[in-house]
């Protein structure tokens, strides 16, 4: 099932199907992209980021911009 | 060689390699985008005085703020510089993105591979023959905090040179 | 000669040469992974944070007072300022009151605090820095050292991300913020890690008008300390609430926190206590000559009568938007070179409670001391630095009359 | 094997857990009864609420005490306790070294005797919970013995 980051639930795992084009290059550096395992570590309440885990590092993203990633997530 | 940058993604223990090279003392954190000013030392290699910059912390060369700005305009108005990509072991991929992007631009790069302590601790192996095999370039391992590996890291600065990205390509298509 | 790959291809070539020299083991996360995951969870995580902060704070309060009343008080007060009045006695009494100060100090029965009431360039002049200021500014640099090297800093600024990015900034600025608490001069450096020009603007403004450095918050400590929290929760309130209208105002980009989020290190003393060290002599290089130079000035103008000439010019707009005594011109004049100097020249006794809170916020909030403000010269571009003017003295007229209005209300 | 620890983990837990709300609701409270004292001070609600957090992140470790994840929980509501014990013990050592005399002549440090007295009781609420709060590291030194 594909849905987008922002909303992957606490904890849920996926692998990273789409990342729109500009954000694309921009977090290309931190090692977030297409085809990449991914983990939700935390969401922040009120609209706040989300922290997220690819390989062994962590990454805050702000919920506006992880809408622009789709996640393919298991079962 | 008259000067060597030392460029790497945020939290890779540059500044540290920095202090140790130059015997300066920058100011070292633990959390992105410390080194926005950045700073200069000298270093002795072979009898030879060499100036060392540690250029702010920058995640690609596609600037996403001013700090990566300046990291970015620095590596261009240095065109003549021996590059030392610094690589968190542990992260080796996205490490490897950046220099990648370094050698593409031309660049003498050499590869530091630090904080190999950490790399250690979760379970992570590099094969860093294979490595220097694949990209043409001198890579080393280093524990910055400990002062492990930097006399080889300097004693083989001279070897960086540049190379063409086909070269990688084949080298990788070939294995 | 320079071949450029696309991301995707670039990205390619890292994963093919990855699985060739990349041996990923096994690996079962630890307590430190765990610690790291429950402190950014909020139910766990601002508790924690507000016990961080917590320590912060008493750490550097109870450090400064224990060398500021514990011994330089008395160092300059009972020996260094009554040793000088006595071996210079013998100067011109324009020298004499330029480097020791006044001379009804070392008249018989004065009440009061020498090191303050003096107000010379060798006795005030270097009492501020020396006795008060320096163990502000030293606590205040070793704690945010230890918060930066164990890696806590970029948590702090995810939990504070969605207030942050309600008045268009992000987590991030959390940072500049600490620092600046310590000295606005690194802080406002530390701004450009913001991304847009209008995020960095309006940090650089927040910055220079409502974060106060640690000098004025070691001369509060010294000098006011039972205000201290409420002229904080002023200036926190300033801080939200004017930065949501320049967010709202200005033109430009307020993208959303992407942001690295390292994992905790075990900090190594030798680099804190540098990295304390560097910050600190470079505060001291930056903030000493000023107070030193403001002292000078003051006095200067108090010999030659022009102090009075001015107070007397002012006195009538302190008295109604303000409801500030004309005794407080003086210290208004030298906040523009030192704002902790100008703390320490307040005419407290003068002054009623209130009239002493509103003179330490309008103090705080108008205008960056003149290191500060030459790097807003550097940092912004000629609109930004007319309109952060312009902000400024609309935040001390708001802030001045406001404050002045709710004290009448209020009957203070 | 595991369940052994857990179930001490968790009584030491619920234990400590229900004494730091306790703590901290002394605090909000203000007072002094017999060797235990709070001190109003600008920052005592803070203190309260840190203790109360502190002792509801116990609690909710509780059940499944040596999971990592649980564990940890613990270990940051330690945390949070050393850090208001710590400062508390740091503004007796500040107070402890200056001898508070103005005059010239008058000795600059505090006498043998002035000093050690600073350091008597009555303690702060957080000082009482310190001791029992290291037992976490005693779990954590457990945890890592069984890897």
């Amino acid at each position: 099932m594909e849905k987008k980051l922002s909303e992957m639930k606490y904890e849920e795992e996926g692998i990273v199907k789409k990342i729109e084009g500009g954000l694309k290059d921009k977090i290309a550096g931190m090692g977030i992209r297409e085809g990449k395992e991914i983990k939700m570590m935390t969401k922040q309440p009120i609209k706040g980021p989300l922290v997220v885990a690819v390989g062994r590092s962590n990454t805050s993203i702000g919920l506006g911009l992880a809408d622009k990633i789709i996640v393919e997530v298991g079962k | 060689m008259n000067k060597v940058l030392l460029m790497g993604q945020a939290n890779v223990g540059k500044s540290v390699l920095f202090n140790h090279l130059a015997g300066a003392a920058a100011t070292v954190s633990n959390y992105p985008g410390t080194t926005v000013d950045f700073d200069k030392g000298h270093m002795m290699i072979e009898g030879e005085r060499v100036e060392v910059v540690d250029v702010p912390g920058a995640f690609s060369l596609d600037p996403k703020d001013r700090a990566e700005e300046v990291a970015v305009r620095m590596l261009e108005e240095e065109k003549g510089a021996t590059v030392v990509c610094v690589i968190d072991s542990s992260k080796v991929e996205r490490g490897l993105y950046l220099a990648l992007e370094l050698i593409e631009k031309g660049y003498p790069v050499m590869i530091d591979l630090n904080m190999a302590d950490v790399a250690k601790d979760v379970n992570i192996k590099v094969d860093t023959k294979r490595l220097e095999d694949i990209l043409g370039v001198p890579v080393v391992t280093t524990v910055a905090t400990r002062g492990e590996g930097l006399k080889e890291l300097v004693s083989r600065m001279k070897e960086a040179k540049p190379v063409e990205t086909g070269k990688i390509i084949e080298k990788v298509e070939a294995s | 000669m320079e071949r450029a790959l696309t991301v995707d291809q670039r990205w390619d070539l890292v994963d093919r040469i990855a699985k060739e020299t990349v041996e990923v083991g096994a690996y079962k996360p630890t307590l430190k992974d765990a610690l790291a995951g429950i402190t950014v969870n909020p139910w766990t995580g601002i508790p924690f944070a507000i016990a961080v902060l917590y320590g912060f704070w008493t750490f550097f309060g109870e450090f400064a007072g224990l060398f500021t009343d514990g011994f330089f008080v008395r160092i300059f007060g009972t020996h260094w300022i009554p040793f000088l009045g006595e071996k210079l006695a013998g100067l011109p009494d324009w020298a004499f009151t330029i480097l020791v100060g006044d001379k009804a100090v070392f008249a018989e029965g004065f009440v009061g605090d020498p090191c303050f009431a003096a107000g010379g360039v060798l006795t005030t002049g270097l009492f501020m820095p020396f006795g008060i200021v320096l163990w502000a500014v030293l606590a205040l640099f070793f704690v945010l050292a230890i918060l930066e090297d164990t890696g806590y800093l970029p948590r702090l600024a995810v939990l504070i991300d969605t207030v942050m990015h309600k008045i268009g900034l992000h987590g991030f600025a959390i940072v500049p913020t600490l620092i600046s608490l310590g000295c606005n001069v690194p802080g406002v450096t530390a701004a450009r890690t913001l991304e847009t020009r209008k995020q960095r603007f309006i940090m650089i403004a927040l910055l220079g008008v409502f974060v106060p450095c640690g000098a004025q918050i070691g001369m509060m400590e010294e000098l006011v300390p039972g205000m201290i929290g409420w002229v904080f929760l002023t200036l926190a309130i300033g801080y939200f609430v004017f930065g949501w209208v320049l967010n709202k105002i200005w033109p430009g980009e307020s993208p959303e926190i992407l942001m690295d989020v390292p994992p905790y290190r075990a900090p190594q003393w030798s680099n804190i206590l540098r990295k304390t060290w560097m910050r600190t002599r470079h505060f001291l290089f930056v903030a000493v000559p000023f107070v030193l130079l403001g002292c000078a000035i003051v006095m200067v103008l108090y010999a030659t009568g022009a102090m009075d000439a001015i107070a007397s010019g002012l006195e009538g707009l302190l008295a109604s938007v303000f409801g500030v005594p004309a005794s407080a011109t003086p210290s208004l004049m030298v906040g523009f070179l030192r704002k902790d100097l100008a703390i320490g020249l307040l005419p407290i006794g003068a002054m009623t409670n209130y009239q002493v809170f509103k003179s330490v916020i309008l103090l705080s909030i108008y205008f960056p001391c003149l290191a500060t403000f030459a790097l807003l010269l550097r940092e912004l571009n000629w609109k930004e630095i007319l309109a952060t003017l312009g902000f400024l003295v609309a935040m001390v007229f708001v802030f001045g009359g406001v404050l002045n209005l709710i004290g009448m209300a209020g009957g203070w | 094997m595991m369940n052994n620890r857990s179930t001490s983990g968790s009584i030491f837990a619920v234990i400590i857990g229900i004494a730091a709300i306790g703590f901290g609701i002394l605090e909000f409270v203000g007072g002094e009864w017999g060797p235990l004292t709070v001190e109003a001070g600008t920052f005592t609600a803070w203190r309260a609420v840190i203790l109360i957090c502190a002792g509801l992140i116990y609690l909710s470790s509780v059940s499944n005490f040596m999971d990592i994840r649980q564990l940890a929980k613990s270990v940051v509501a330690s945390i949070m306790i050393w850090i208001v014990a710590a400062m508390d013990i740091w503004a007796m050592i500040a107070a402890s070294i200056p001898s508070g005399a103005e005059e010239a002549g008058e000795p600059w440090f505090a006498s043998g005797t002035e000093f050690l007295a600073a350091y008597g009781p009555p303690y702060m609420p957080a000082i009482y919970l310190l001791i029992p709060s290291l037992v976490i590291l005693y779990f954590v030194g457990k945890r890592r013995l069984a890897k």
